[in-house]
């Protein structure tokens, strides 16, 4: 046990808690932005399995990390761009509109990855390189530094900018700001994409960042991880961060306790942060700030 | 000043089932206040939405300074420089003043709340009203809310601006505030559409008054060669008597008393601060008050929704205080909420779900959980004949209702129970004279029945038409009763504006 | 012949033996043949000398996957079958139709609209399968059916368990680790603790103690990390990064994934599992190589004498299992050359030990801790 | 238009672009005079034509893609007709698919009503099946009936219990029920892969998972051939149960009602807290009962993968069915056949796998969008 203390323990879970915690924070980062316009977008599994495979098609031609990471949120856009058309334009009930997109997600990017990987047995498994990390005395991806400077960016974008004031307005009365001539769709449009690329770029952590690998469930939950984290985080970005490290955190110390000497039922380990999430969300007690017609669609002169 | 601004020229807009503009044809001049008068439904706000770009007309043509005005959006209106206070406020309350007005305003793609703040406050001074600009505008009252509205508008620097009944919610004085500020944008050159359809305000403020009854214009005249039963008359289609007869009230037993509560401000609801207050059997209690003072607190504490921290409720002289709504309810209670969508209905129910409401687990609508159609059904009927509620069915969707027909439905079915207590707030708000006279009417026949009527309202006029006593609500306590015979507007308005804090005694 | 048929045996009894001596070969002939082709009569009777091959020519496999078939215990199968087509057994042109992505749940309606297909001779998959085999192989007498694993019960008749013991490699890859460890301390990165998964585990670090004594290094901990899936290589990623964190320094993937947290520490080295995965990564020492060859060559067999003598499907009702490197049911990967010279060579004696006979690696299948 | 923009202050570079004509999708419908405009009444038929529109689209893109692989979508469409609706097995089969789908449908289009977002039919479906397997566990000897009413009992009540982990969050703390039942559903399977892992796991095999049921307890099949089971009766029935709840019950009435209107509700004195809690417990055991139906009806032994994404589909299909039991019962059995017919067609023609999932992900797109399509209607205008 005092073994699991020790100082090289200690800091590989903080650096796993960072490495864990990135492509959550993107993606929750994204979705936050989205939901503050209004609209709830269930689809990041799909989205970050897009991103992931776009993201390692691209590294895996081109043999650039960047290429890759411009690849990887494209292929978040396009699929968050469909989800702009269904549920800005077409105004389909969201929810629905989100899950169908998982499955369609999920479903484009394993199509194309076997339709360009036909792989045979052991032979011939596409990998690439892994993204490599920035400095010496960081030595995870650099794709980390990017997710939290991506914090401060978008809490100045959302309560900062004019567009980012607008953008939540629209999220909280879209009457309101059409009346005053704000474009809705635009900003929902804008708001939806950048989810999708943050998505994106969160799935291609997975196989930029991490394994230098591509398979259809390489997200395996991480996506509704995210979405829970923004409800976590009561659509504030400094809470997002700390709920993304939070489960990052548990993540890490369950896997390091499993390296230890110390002996625990390991499901109960694995489920430790979902209940922890719950349970630090019920005692979260500050008022919510949930985007007031979250999931409402807006018709202009109807009633 | 008789140059024509905006011109509408036989603009027509249809609705499913509707024809809310039908050929409207008016001529807005330069410099004037020109009121839109009419029934609910007649088409007044349509035709703002119109002039506003909300809608486009189906037919028609809207021509501004001579050039045709192609409108496709609110935004392409305000970039012409038409402005426009809704009658459904417009704000996002979770968000502070400013940024309120920011909305769609910044010049710069920065956020400088400052500057922002800096014009408001001279707004503010320039028309004295008392507002903190970075107050979240969901905290405050609905009165407030409307100064916001039009500070939004005007901080456009507009040169047309239309107001959608902007006096519903305002004190005597907040009228007579906002009459005066309108009269003086006008001599400073800004032509101003008022729509209302209070016969008062078009006499006292407009130059010249457009009457519009089911969408079409039944005639433009100057207000100064009309008499206000003339324009009554346009507006209805008959004669409309103002006065109501109604003989002396002899109360009997208290039925209500409410014995200094407190209630927190819960969700920006207001709060009371040891409100006491009677109400007998057989009478009726006008509760004066600007909004945002506790009535919308008292309400809630009446019917059960909130409990009070301190204080007592007896109601038939049953301590209610704890008690749950539906139990209050049981104890012969009705009430009528202000907000008749966002608190008295289920708009996606059919009507006759809604004529139920509350009785739906009682005999005979419902019997071992299970409900009874054919109970409910005659019910239904019964009550969509005694209450002349239009609607094709009794399975129509509530949600096509018109406002005075909601009200009508939620009428019916509080009254239906003939209660001993009826707690009436706002309870003629937005509807039409007509509509209005049918209600107040329906309130005194409950007060002959017996029935004890506590009834809230921030019209004067019908305080005073249909109260025995008045009693004036500010900041949360009574401070000050009186009877309409005694009270007269001035007084009463500036108690409303709390003039006077001295503590009344219980009645 | 038919209409001379009767006239024969009414001839017999009068006519001498001259007829019947004709008749002799094709009447004996007759019974054992039934089931082939007439050619294959003639074949016998012209040409006896040189075979011409004979009964099918084709052999369609199918093979569902509850995941991807990058997955390596699929893509081992995968490469066995191709070896096994390669030598084309009975003269047979084998093809692998390959379906990804099958649930349990699905299992059964899968498995039997295949067959339904009508289109495959023998259609195998996981354990996870077998109850689906169970409910189906009886509506499908002519098709063989197989399921690969640890997992699960036995079906008999037409439904075969085949399975493969990796732990003797593993052994000979723990002599590497326990060898090359700096800090005695060592770790495997599984799935679940099943006994397919705790066996080579188990050997691994038998492996590295033997040599730790040897070499007198001392004590070896070792810790496995459950990852509870059959593939999250992010998460097995993790955890091989928590056990680098923790001093570990050799890294046994039963898992893909720790890999690529292995490349970012320096002195911590991997080992591959199923597939010889050397080329995977440069950290890579060795791996312990499954070979499902001789295990799905006796399905090939089965169904062979099945189809052409029409002998019956009999699985027998425990696995078909190749324990060892000496039936060919496993085999140590290539080594990487980091592995100094006279470590390789202990790796080779304890080689030809186990292939000898003369070392015999235990297989503990109980989860670690 | 474009010089109204520039008319606008230079102080303010935003044009207003709130309108549709800048929104991709109705700058289609919108040249000149024509308006789009929501109809006050849609007609049966305005649906049937926008979803055949919707389907025909399907079709295109599904046949572009086979085209793209350089197979015959002719092929692959027969084969995907064959395998929904072909022959008699492969329709039953398809109403086996639908079973589960029928009763999460319902789980989900009962709590939406409510306007609770139930997000955890998986989880709850699995704490049906751990519940069912309990009673097993512990009274497998009881006689066939009896021990059928128990596990069936059990089923739904652990359903019920776990969905009410997150109703009692949301009465007790307003905890937001999405994050909680997404959150439950990874914790079930923890618990479960635990309990497989230890006091369930069955002996005689090393996987996770329990032993094989007495063939007593199997659900009986309705035709030999098939393996449709009398869950499917079970989840027929629960449809009209949940119609008559919502539509003749005071509580079903009291669940349209917070659903429609909370505020208004509280008003009118009815228990929101009270009505949620129920609401929750139907529905988690509407999918505990499809856990019930799963186990004993198909798998008869519990595994971790015993159900993929069941209750998430339940949601989809809810929501195609515009929460309509009726209409639930509709969409289950068409997503079976799209299911069915989508594997068929793998591997009759040799499409990948992967190439299922996005003919099940874009039909679900299309249809969604004609159904809002269906809605609106284009009229000349001026
Ligand atoms: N978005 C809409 N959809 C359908 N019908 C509408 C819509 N808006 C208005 N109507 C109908 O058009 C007619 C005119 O409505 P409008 O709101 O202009 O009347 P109004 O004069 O403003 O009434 P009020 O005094 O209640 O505001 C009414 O019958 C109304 O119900
Ligand atoms: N959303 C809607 N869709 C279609 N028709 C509507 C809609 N809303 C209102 N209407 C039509 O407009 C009529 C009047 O609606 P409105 O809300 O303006 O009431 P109103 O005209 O003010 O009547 P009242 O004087 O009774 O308040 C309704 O009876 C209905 O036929
Ligand atoms: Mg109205
Ligand atoms: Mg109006």
């Amino acid at each position: 046990m005092e073994e699991f203390f020790t100082s090289a323990v200690i800091v590989g879970i903080f650096w796993a808690t960072l490495r864990i915690a990135t492509p959550l924070l993107l993606a929750a980062l994204g979705e936050l932005v989205c939901e503050s316009s209004g609209i709830l977008n269930l689809s990041l599994e799909g989205t970050m399995t897009m991103g992931a495979f776009a993201g390692f098609y691209v590294a895996n031609e081109t043999g650039s990390t960047v290429a890759g990471l411009v690849a990887a949120g494209l292929g978040g856009a396009f699929l968050s761009l469909i989800m702009a058309l269904m549920t800005v334009t077409a105004k389909v009930n969201q929810v629905v509109a989100g899950l169908a997109l998982n499955i369609l997600g999920l479903g484009l990017a394993f199509f194309w990855y076997r339709s360009i990987y036909e792989a045979e047995g052991s032979i011939d498994i596409p990998t690439v390189e892994t993204m490599a990390a920035p400095w010496e005395f960081f030595p995870i991806p650099w794709l980390t530094i990017l997710a939290l400077v991506m914090v401060p960016v978008v809490w100045v974008f959302l309560y900062r900018t004019k567009y980012g004031l607008e953008l939540r307005s629209v999220g909280h009365n879209p009457e309101a700001c059409d009346m005053r001539g704000v474009g809705i769709i635009s900003r929902q449009y804008v708001a939806v994409v950048f989810g999708g690329v943050m998505a994106g770029l969160a799935g291609s952590f997975l196989s930029l960042g991490s394994t230098g690998l591509f398979f259809p469930d390489i997200i395996s939950g991480r996506g509704w991880i995210a979405l829970a984290i923004v409800i976590f985080g009561n659509w504030r970005a400094t809470w997002v961060l700390v709920g993304s490290l939070l489960f990052g955190f548990l993540e890490a110390t369950q896997l390091a306790l499993q390296a230890s000497d110390v002996d625990l039922p390991y499901q109960l380990l694995l489920a430790l942060p979902f209940v922890l999430t719950i349970v630090a969300l019920v005692f979260n007690r500050s008022r919510s700030n949930v985007p007031l017609s979250l999931t409402i669609p807006y018709h202009r002169g109807e009633r | 000043m008789t140059e024509t601004i905006l011109a509408v020229d036989r603009v027509t807009k249809r609705f499913p089932g509707v024809i809310a503009n039908d050929a409207v044809t008016v001529d807005i001049r330069r410099g004037e206040i020109h009121c839109v008068l009419g029934e609910n439904g007649a088409g007044k706000t349509t035709l703002a939405d119109v002039l506003y770009g909300v809608y486009r007309p189906d037919e028609g043509t809207v021509t501004l300074n001579g050039e045709p005005l192609e409108l496709q959006t609110p935004g392409d209106a305000i970039a012409a420089g038409i402005g426009m206070v809704h009658q459904h406020f417009e704000l996002v309350p979770p968000m502070s003043v400013v940024e309120n007005v920011v909305i769609g305003t910044s010049a710069s793609q920065w956020l400088d709340l400052s500057e922002v703040r800096g014009r408001l406050n001279e707004f503010f001074r320039n028309y004295d009203v008392e507002i903190d600009p970075d107050a979240e505008v969901g905290r405050l009252s609905v009165g407030e809310q409307q100064w916001v509205e039009i500070f939004k508008t005007l901080y456009f620097g507009v040169e047309v601006l239309i107001l959608d009944e902007p006096t519903a919610v305002l004190t005597p004085q907040g009228v007579q505030e906002l009459f005066r500020i309108l009269r003086r944008m006008r001599d400073e050159g800004l032509t101003i559409i008022l729509i209302t359809h209070k016969l008062k305000e078009v006499m006292e403020l407009s130059d010249r008054v457009t009457v519009l009854r089911l969408g079409k214009v039944v005639g433009t005249v100057n207000t100064a060669d009309v008499q206000m039963r003339d324009l009554a008359q346009m507006m209805v289609g008959r004669e409309v008597l103002f006065q109501f007869d109604k003989e002396r009230s002899d109360p009997g037993e208290p039925v209500l008393e409410v014995d200094g509560i407190h209630l927190p401000s819960v969700t920006g609801r207001g709060s009371l601060k040891g409100l006491s207050l009677t109400v007998r059997a057989g009478e009726v209690v006008g509760l004066a008050g600007v909004s945002g003072n506790g009535q919308n607190a008292l309400f809630d504490a009446l019917v059960g929704v909130e409990k009070p921290s301190s204080g007592g409720i007896r109601i038939g002289g049953v301590d209610t205080a704890e008690l749950s709504a539906n139990r209050i309810a049981q104890l012969g209670v009705a009430s009528v909420p202000a907000d008749r969508i966002a608190q008295g209905l289920l708009m996606d129910f059919k009507v006759k779900e809604n004529l139920v409401l509350g009785r739906h687990r009682s005999n005979p609508f419902s019997r071992g959980g299970l409900l009874n159609r054919g109970a409910i059904d005659g019910f239904a009927n019964k009550s969509i004949e005694g209450f002349d509620i239009r609607t094709p069915s009794a399975s129509q969707s509530t949600r096509t209702l018109s406002g005075g027909n909601l009200q009508k439905v939620i009428m019916a079915r509080e009254l239906s129970g003939e209660p001993k207590l009826l707690v009436a707030h706002q309870p003629t708000r937005g509807l039409d004279i007509s509509a209005s006279e049918y209600v107040r009417r329906r309130l005194l026949e409950e007060r002959d029945r017996g029935a004890a009527v506590l009834l809230m309202s921030e019209d004067l006029d019908e305080i005073f038409q249909l109260s025995d006593r008045i009693a004036v609500i500010y900041d949360g306590r009574i401070v000050s009763k009186t009877t309409p015979e005694q009270a007269d507007l001035e007084s009463l308005g500036l108690s409303m504006a709390g003039a006077d804090t001295v503590e009344a005694g219980s009645a | 012949g038919g209409d001379d048929e009767p006239a024969a045996t009414t001839a017999a009894p009068t006519t001498t033996a001259a007829p019947t001596t004709t008749a002799a070969p094709t009447t004996t002939a007759a019974p054992t043949t039934t089931a082939a082709a007439p050619a294959t009569t003639e074949a016998e009777m012209t040409e006896p000398m040189d075979e011409e091959p004979m009964g099918p020519t084709e052999l369609d496999v199918a093979m569902i996957m509850l995941g991807t078939k990058e997955e390596g215990w699929y893509a081992t199968f995968i490469d066995s079958v191709h070896r096994v087509a390669d030598e084309a057994p009975y003269g047979l042109t084998i093809t692998l139709e390959q379906i990804e992505e099958i649930s349990y749940a699905d299992g059964e309606r899968v498995i039997r609209d295949l067959a339904q297909t009508g289109e495959y001779e023998i259609i195998v998959g996981h354990s996870t399968y077998s109850d689906a085999v169970a409910a189906v192989k009886d509506d499908f007498p002519d098709i063989l059916f197989a399921f690969s694993g640890s997992g699960n019960e036995p079906t008999g008749g037409n439904g075969y368990w085949i399975d493969v013991f990796i732990h003797e490699p593993a052994y000979l890859a723990g002599i590497i680790a326990g060898a090359m460890t700096q800090t005695n301390h060592i770790s495997g990165v599984a799935a679940f603790p099943f006994p397919n998964v705790n066996g080579p585990l188990h050997a691994f670090i038998d492996g590295a103690r033997f040599v730790a004594t040897q070499l007198g290094k001392g004590e070896i901990t070792f810790d496995v990390a459950y990852i509870e899936s059959w593939f999250d290589p992010a998460t097995a990623q993790e955890a091989a990064a928590a056990q680098i964190a923790a001093g570990s320094d050799m890294i046994y993937a039963e898992r893909f994934g720790p890999f690529s947290a292995i490349e970012e520490a320096d002195g911590v080295f991997g080992f591959g599992h199923f597939t010889d995965q050397l080329g995977l990564s440069p950290v890579v020492l060795t791996s312990a190589v499954a070979r499902w060859d001789a295990a799905f060559m006796d399905l090939v067999d089965a169904w062979y004498a099945y189809t052409t003598e029409g002998v019956a499907y009999d699985a027998p009702m425990e696995r078909i299992v190749y324990t060892s490197m000496v039936d060919g049911g496993s085999s140590l990967g290539e080594i990487s050359d980091l592995v100094p010279a006279d470590v390789q060579d202990g790796v080779a004696q304890a080689e030809a030990a186990i292939l000898g006979g003369l070392l015999r690696v235990e297989l503990k299948t109980d989860p670690i801790e | 238009m474009a010089d109204q923009v520039t008319d606008r202050a230079p102080s303010d570079p935003q044009p207003p672009d709130g309108d549709r004509r800048r929104d991709p999708l109705s700058m289609l419908f919108q040249p000149g005079a024509w308006r789009i405009e929501k109809r006050l009444v849609v007609r049966p038929w305005h649906e049937f034509v926008t979803l055949v529109a919707a389907l025909v689209a399907a079709v295109a893109i599904i046949a572009g893609l086979v085209l793209v692989i350089g197979k015959s979508p002719a092929d692959s469409f027969a084969a995907l007709y064959n395998g929904a609706f072909g022959t008699r097995e492969s329709t039953l089969e398809t109403l086996v698919q639908a079973t589960p789908l029928i009763l999460t449908g319902l789980a989900a289009a009962i709590a939406f009503r409510a306007g609770i977002w139930n997000i955890g039919g998986e989880g709850q479906f699995f704490a049906g099946v751990m519940g069912t397997w309990f009673v097993y566990d512990l009274w497998g000897g009881l006689p066939a009936p009896l021990l059928f009413v128990l596990m069936f009992i059990s089923a739904a009540v652990a359903g019920a219990a776990w969905a009410s982990v997150a109703s009692g969050l949301l009465v007790r703390y307003g905890t937001n029920e999405i994050l909680t039942t997404v959150m439950l559903n990874f914790v079930i399977l923890y618990i479960l892969s635990y309990l497989l892992a230890g006091p369930w796991q069955s002996p005689d095999t090393f996987y996770y998972q329990t032993q094989r049921m007495a063939d007593t307890t199997y659900l009986p099949r309705f035709f030999s051939v098939s393996r449709l089971h009398w869950g499917f009766a079970i989840a027929l029935l629960a449809a009209l149960v949940v119609y008559w709840l919502i539509r003749r019950t005071t509580l079903g009435y009291e669940i349209r009602g917070i659903g429609s209107n909370v505020v208004a509700s509280r008003y009118k004195g009815i228990r929101v807290g009270t009505v949620t809690l129920a609401t929750m417990a139907i529905s988690g055991a509407l999918a505990g009962i499809a856990g019930f139906g799963e186990l004993l009806g198909l798998h008869h032994r519990v595994q971790l993968d015993i159900a993929e994404g069941i209750g998430f589909t339940g949601i989809i299909i809810a929501l195609v069915a515009r929460l309509h039991p009726l209409g639930v019962i509709v969409a289950a059995i068409l997503f079976g056949a799209l299911v069915n017919g989508s594997t068929a067609m793998q591997y009759e023609t040799g499409i990948p796998k992967a190439l299922v999932f996005v003919i099940e992900g874009t039909t679900l797109a299309l249809v969604l969008i004609a159904a809002i399509v269906s809605r609106y209607r284009i009229r000349k205008t001026g």
